[in-house]
């Protein structure tokens, strides 16, 4: 019971605590920019602005463009319910592994995709375009990525797969487990749309691909939408810090155990902002047709992954 | 490598503005107070450049860099009406802008806000009565607050901001000592 | 058995790594991004050399990691990037496959790879046979970057990864070959270097540039 | 018939169609559509319960007719009661859904294909019970000339009399090769049934060649690449809902029959054999799928999907076959259940895109999607229809499509246990490749239901639309149905293909194939668990949170529609809009090496300056080369050999019997020397 209550818990604390990585990253790039920057929690200024403002929604617009944010913003919620955060295992382990994971962010890309056709603007059915280009291309990386934690782990459920890292904690350094996070270190860069994929922070349409589908949101969809891709980012973060490292997790629900978690997950979510943070600082934007030069960059990594430890033993 | 050591031996130039500005540092503050009750310290901001000579644009551009960074404060730019606040009106209008501007107007959310910068987004400027000109700003859409300059500094521009947000109509306006935009509105 | 177990991992690491700065040079385009792959490249496989010496107790190897880490690692990414500044920043801009194709291609060469060496490495009782097949895989990649791109500079990286390949190779396979040879292989690469140098110079004269292509003109 | 219950089905079947098929030739408007949907639901129906019985038992049903030449014989197993299931739901749906389709047709389309409906659901229904060679090519033979003559329905569509000769030669080559194939197995006794086939010992060459012609007869009638030219062609043309059995059951009984030959009568064979059928699949399910993005004709975007999903069910067959072989049986259940869910996921999904995507059709004439836009205003319940097909095409949980996927991810997955190396390495390249072609089916559908459904009217056809009559909606809601329900209960489907599976020789432990509390936990041999019914739960469980959630806290909603955000610009015009052809352009770059589109640009200056451009035509074609290359000998051969022949036809008599006369002697030496 209380197992449950703490992974109803935590889901809520990463719901609550996604917006202020997106802050965090943003803050971090202000300081390498030698600004001052907005403090760590401006996005939830943001989202509760937003979700105060009226919403304007194309008169070309069907019922589909006012539904995509709830289902963008349900499937993403959704997930956090079955990664690992602060406990494993969960009581939801047996409910959805990582393919199900894999395909529910497809879900929520899939449906801001059609909202992007949606209105007829030609800038989100760019953005569509391009999403989606990417999303294909993406999935291959993930799924070998899977392949190599799977046959590690003897699993491709996430509990599961954490756990057996937590009973081996040298497994996490061995090169396959080294190389499958560097090609889904690339894959989280495309997937969240940061640099040097996409640029979260452009201005110019032609740049953009998750702006650009969701240029036509506004007021409490636009929250959603946005609040949405934290919490995807926030995913993505888990699936890194706590799949591939991950020490630190409660194994057993007791407070010192949770403390100790939560202080961990912290640590490591710090890190990889900080990562993102400087690799953001220090390259550009790639031109579109580069991207899939570095995603298949990204395949060729975790298929190296795969046959290097897992599949020859 | 050589870019993050010179990161770090340039350190933090934010700075609080010019002394001579000290009235602007203290509408820096205010700006944070009062863009907090009203718009949650989150202003969206829509740059429309309705045909300036690109001036104030280079003014505007200062105000997201290290120097002026008005992200600090909770301002920022977007690429689209549909997430502003705040248009950021530059230039006289031209003919062919008036359209494109007062359908920018109507695509942003309400509620909102609108600063005009710059001497031409009140007067026109040196390009008045030109044939493409269709006129100042508040002929096509209303304005809440003018920002005076050619160009106006970004410091400047960042006070109008604050005009404009504490011309919100939900709230009482305090008395500062600045020109009432209402007022000098041809 | 810990330390075996370490040692084996340690060796695949070693050996992945190395791989994909071999990679990086199909990926990226420019000649900095080039050197510097080169360099670290050299860096692992000296580091897999010092490790091997270290576990095998061959303390010959010491002065072999030694020798790849000083020239391979420091003096001729120097020598290189020497003659990138003068020959200006030339990007391999349109090799004769794209860079999808390349990385892609590098990944079914290393699939190649496991299937050539299976034999090999099931003879092997060494714990570093496991990361054969990688250092096979780089002697592929690497001889791919040396078919597929048109200048003349990233040939000779190319070249010099295939030789840091087979240096790799010989470590894992047989905790290396005699000193002597070693050396003797040394300085043949670094003759080999320096002669290829000399015909870059020629060639740069020639065409002004150093597009392997151009060379075909020679026939006529 | 041993079992009273059955026969009455049976007997419902084999009455009903035919019935169907003579009232369709001879009762007139709409009484006449009436029977013959009818007759068809109601044949479809009882073959339903028919092998909801065959697989309820267990046990196998028999029967046998004589017949002329030759008895025919029939036994309907389990294996054959799932097909006739996949063929019994989408014939049903289809069937409701011609009555409203037919209106307004012309009389002598209406006719061929009721006539033709009826033929190919009885000719479907017969194949999975056939129990001896002959049986089988004989009701081969019925259910391919059935289709045929669909293809051939609306001769006055372009390209239909072109589709359905490619058709016709290419199913018969494939017959050719099924008739070679028996005729080389049984040694010439094609009415053997298929008990004795299995006793029949085959040495490794003989048994390799009929494995191959096995896989060439039955890969041309499933549409695996390379020998799936017919399939784009003749799929389109056809009568919606004749695409849909079309594409949704016809394409199956390729699969049927290669599961039924290589998994039940021929055994376990080298490993060949599976990495083969893995790597036609492979190639089939990328090709299919990149293939299908170029396209922008609604209908044949699908046929090349069948593709794609032919190809993944053949990922899955080859993966059991190489699972087999090195012995493991449970992966080997385990593969061979995602391709059988995949293919009754698979007729599912795409019958009910098919027949959204005849809905459209009929509303507005075209099945160019670049003149298409809109329709969700105007056909509401089509769009939605096609939009849960869509999602479940796309393998987006919690539909169907994703339940046999993740099966097929599981198995997949379990590849790095095989042990032989060189082997085991391609597994992961199997695993990456499926998940590209997913991933690029979900951007051929955002493109197929955007574009068609999304935005604004491209053109007048797709402004004047209306909504489809009911008897569509409800062949099409029956599927959406099915596509739910199947996507949520893998957990009743896997243990039911398990069992059936269990009754394949060297199978038998996927008996163990067992599912708990709705969720597939602990799949032996699996690697993960998932439960699609708590994905859901949780789904909707969410979504009602956050509903409360913001009614309760978030401030009141305000609302205003305004024109769409085109940069201020001054008209916003359905031309302006993202066609198909641009949002598929950037894959087309990323692929344009396998693509090698051909590419014209002209520009029109003004005749004074060079600066001032008048009119830009670009023209860009993407043209399966795979098809070129590989067909294009093969006619010229034909047509060489075609015209040889023709020099022989001199016209005189003398010669003719010259001829026979010639043959006879043949015929004499070869029957003197042969044992």
């Amino acid at each position: 019971m209380t197992s449950w209550l703490v992974e109803l818990g935590q889901s809520t604390a990463a719901l609550l605590m996604a917006p202020a990585l997106v802050g965090l990253i943003r803050w971090l790039k202000a300081r390498l920019q030698n600004r001052c920057g907005a403090p760590i929690w401006q996005p939830y200024f943001e989202l509760h602005k937003l979700f105060a403002k009226e919403a304007v929604v194309s008169t070309n617009a069907s019922w589909l463009f006012r539904a995509a944010p709830y289902v963008v913003f349900t499937s993403t919620v959704a997930i956090t319910l079955v990664v690992p955060l602060m406990l494993v295992p969960l009581p939801f382990d047996g409910f959805a592994d990582l393919l199900v994971v894999v395909y529910l962010l497809l879900l929520g890309t899939f449906f801001t995709a059609l909202a992007g056709l949606d209105p007829g603007s030609p800038f989100g059915g760019m953005g569509s375009s391009r999403g989606m280009t990417v999303a294909a291309l993406a999935e291959p990386t993930v799924a070998v990525a899977i392949f190599a934690l799977a046959s590690g782990a003897g699993s491709t459920n996430l509990g599961h797969i954490a756990s057996r890292l937590i009973a081996s904690p040298m497994a996490a350094l061995t090169p396959g487990h080294l190389l499958a996070f560097a090609s889904l270190f690339i894959v989280m860069l495309a997937e969240a749309g940061r640099l040097p994929i996409d640029n979260p922070a452009t201005h110019l349409e032609l740049t953009m691909i998750h702006e650009a589908m969701v240029l036509e949101y506004s007021g409490r969809y636009l929250a959603l939408v946005e609040w949405a891709s934290a919490v995807k980012l926030l995913i993505f973060f888990c699936l890194l810090a706590n799949l591939f490292v991950p020490w630190g997790i409660a194994t057993t629900v007791s407070a010192p155990a949770l403390v100790l978690a939560a202080a961990a997950l912290v640590i490591k979510l710090g890190m990889l902002c900080v990562a993102v943070a400087v690799l953001e600082t220090r390259v550009a934007k790639l031109r579109l047709f580069r991207v899939p030069e570095l995603l298949s960059v990204s395949f060729v990594l975790a298929l190296l992954a795969v046959t290097s430890s897992f599949v020859l033993r | 490598m050589r870019l993050f050591s010179k990161i770090l031996r340039t350190g933090l130039v934010t700075r609080p503005l010019a002394p001579r500005h000290d009235e602007a540092i203290h509408l820096i503050n205010a700006i944070d107070a009062r863009s907090r009750s009203v718009l949650g310290r989150a202003v969206a901001i829509r740059e429309v450049d309705a045909g300036s000579c690109n001036g104030c644009e280079i003014e505007i551009t200062g105000l997201a860099g290290p120097v002026y960074d008005m992200e600090r404060f909770g301002l920022h730019f977007v690429a689209s009406p549909r997430h502003a606040d705040l248009l950021l009106v530059t230039g006289p209008v031209t003919v062919n802008m008036a359209v494109p501007l007062r359908k920018t107007w109507e695509a942003t959310p309400d509620p909102k806000l609108v600063v005009a910068v710059g001497d031409c987004a009140r007067t026109c400027g040196v390009f008045r009565e030109s044939y493409a000109v269709a006129g100042s700003v508040d002929a096509i859409i209303p304005v809440d607050v003018f920002v005076d300059g050619c160009p106006p500094e970004p410091a400047e521009i960042l006070r109008g901001i604050l005009v404009a947000l504490d011309r919100w109509p939900s709230r009482p306006r305090p008395a500062l000592g600045f020109e009432d935009a209402e007022a000098t509105r041809r | 058995m810990m330390a075996g177990g370490l040692f084996s991992q340690l060796s695949v690491l070693g050996s992945s790594l190395a791989l994909v700065f071999g990679l990086f040079v199909l990926w990226r385009r420019s000649l900095g991004a080039y050197v510097s792959a080169f360099a670290w490249q050299s860096g692992v496989v000296a580091g897999v050399a010092a490790m091997v010496a270290h576990f095998s107790g061959d303390h010959a190897l010491y002065l072999v990691a030694a020798l790849v880490f000083g020239i391979k690692a420091i003096a001729i990414p120097r020598l290189l990037t020497v003659m990138g500044r003068r020959f200006g920043g030339d990007r391999e801009s349109h090799p004769y496959v794209n860079t999808e194709a390349s990385v892609l291609s590098a990944a079914v060469l290393v699939l190649v790879a496991y299937s050539v060496t299976r034999p090999v490495v099931a003879l092997s009782q060494l714990p570093t046979r496991g990361a054969i097949p990688l250092a096979m895989g780089l002697t592929f990649v690497s001889l791919f970057v040396v078919i597929s791109r048109k200048k003349a500079l990233t040939q000779i990286i190319g070249f010099l990864m295939l030789e840091n390949s087979i240096a790799l190779l010989a470590v894992l396979c047989t905790y290396g070959i005699p000193l002597i040879v070693e050396i003797g292989v040394f300085l043949d690469a670094l003759m080999g270097f320096l002669v290829m140098q000399v015909f870059v110079y020629r060639i740069h004269e020639t065409f002004e540039s150093l597009d392997v292509e151009q060379l075909r003109h020679l026939k006529h | 018939m041993n079992a009273g219950g059955a026969e009455i089905w049976l007997r419902i079947l084999l009455v009903a169609f035919p019935i169907g098929a003579v009232a369709a030739l001879v009762v007139r408007g709409a009484l006449g559509r009436a029977i013959v949907a009818a007759a068809a639901a109601v044949g479809s129906a009882a073959g339903f319960a028919l092998a909801a019985m065959v697989l309820g038992w267990g046990e196998p049903v028999r029967g046998s007719f004589a017949f002329p030449l030759a008895p025919l014989v029939f036994r309907l197993d389990p294996l054959g009661a799932f097909f006739l299931v996949v063929t019994a739901i989408v014939g049903f749906a289809a069937s409701l859904y011609s009555f409203g389709y037919g209106a307004g047709s012309p009389w002598r389309v209406l006719r061929t294909t009721g006539v033709n409906l009826n033929l190919l659901l009885l000719g479907l229904s017969l194949q999975v019970m056939a129990d001896s060679p002959l049986t089988f090519l004989l009701v081969w033979e019925l259910m391919s000339l059935a289709a045929y003559f669909l293809v051939l329905a609306e001769p006055d569509e372009p390209g239909a009399v072109n589709a359905a000769t490619w058709y016709f030669g290419v199913t018969h080559a494939g017959f050719a090769a099924l008739f070679a194939m028996f005729f080389l197995w049984s040694g010439g006794a094609l009415t053997a049934s298929f008990v004795e086939l299995r006793a029949v010992p085959l040495d490794g060459a003989l048994r390799d060649a009929v494995f191959l012609l096995a896989l060439v007869g039955f890969g041309t009638k499933a549409g695996i690449i390379p020998l799936h030219i017919w399939l784009p062609r003749a799929h389109p043309v056809a009568p919606s809902h004749a695409s849909a059995l079309m594409s949704g059951v016809v394409l199956k009984m390729g699969v049927y029959g290669l599961v039924r030959v290589t998994f039940d009568l021929l055994g376990s064979g080298p490993a060949w054999w599976g990495m083969l059928v893995l790597a036609l699949g492979t190639v089939s399910a990328l090709l299919g799928v990149l293939y299908a993005l170029m396209q922008h004709d609604l209908k044949r975007l699908l046929a090349y999907h069948s593709i794609e999903n032919i190809g993944i069910i053949f990922m899955g067959l080859g993966a059991a076959l190489l699972f087999r072989t090195y012995d493991l049986p449970l992966l080997s259940a385990l593969a061979l259940a995602a391709a059988l869910y995949h293919t009754l996921n698979h007729a599912c999904f795409k019958a009910l895109l098919f027949l959204g995507a005849g809905a459209v059709v009929r509303a507005t004439h075209t099945r160019n999607i670049e003149e298409l836009g809109g329709l969700i205003r105007r056909m509401p319940r089509t769009a939605f229809a096609f939009l849960i097909g869509s999602a479940a095409i796309s393998t987006l949980p919690p539909l169907n499509g994703f339940a046999s996927e993740w099966l097929l991810f599981q198995s997949l997955l379990g590849g790095a246990r095989i042990p032989a190396q060189s082997v085991a390495v391609l597994m992961p390249v199997g695993v990456g490749l499926l998940a590209l072609s997913s991933g690029l089916a979900a951007a051929c559908f955002v493109k197929a239901f955007g574009i068609t459904f999304l935005a604004i009217p491209r053109s007048p056809h797709a402004e004047a639309a209306e909504e489809a009559p009911r008897s569509m909606q409800a062949g099409m809601f029956l599927l959406v149905a099915a596509c739910v329900g199947l996507g949520l209960g893998p957990a009743f489907v896997v243990p039911l293909l398990g069992r059936l599976i269990a009754r394949l020789p060297g199978l038998e432990p996927a008996i163990g194939l067992h599912a708990a509390n709705g969720a597939l936990t602990g799949l032996p041999d699996g690697l993960g668990q998932m439960s699609p019914p708590a994905v859901a739960l949780g789904l909707v469980a969410v979504a009602v949170v956050v509903a409360v959630v913001l009614r309760a806290l978030a401030p009141p909603f305000r609302l205003r529609r305004g024109a769409t955000w085109g940069c201020g610009r001054l008209l916003q015009t359905p031309r302006m809009q993202y066609t198909a052809t641009s949002f598929a352009e950037p894959l087309r770059r990323v692929f344009a090496q396998l693509y090698r589109p051909t590419e014209d640009l002209t520009v029109e200056v003004h005749p004074d300056s060079e600066y001032f451009v008048r009119a830009i035509r670009y023209e860009s074609r993407v043209h399966p080369w795979v098809e070129r290359l590989l067909y294009q000998p093969l006619l010229a051969m034909v047509r060489g050999a075609g015209r040889r022949v023709r020099q022989m036809q001199a016209g005189s008599v003398h010669l003719y019997l010259a001829y026979m006369c010639a043959a006879l002697v043949v015929l004499l030496f070869v029957a003197r020397w042969l044992p």
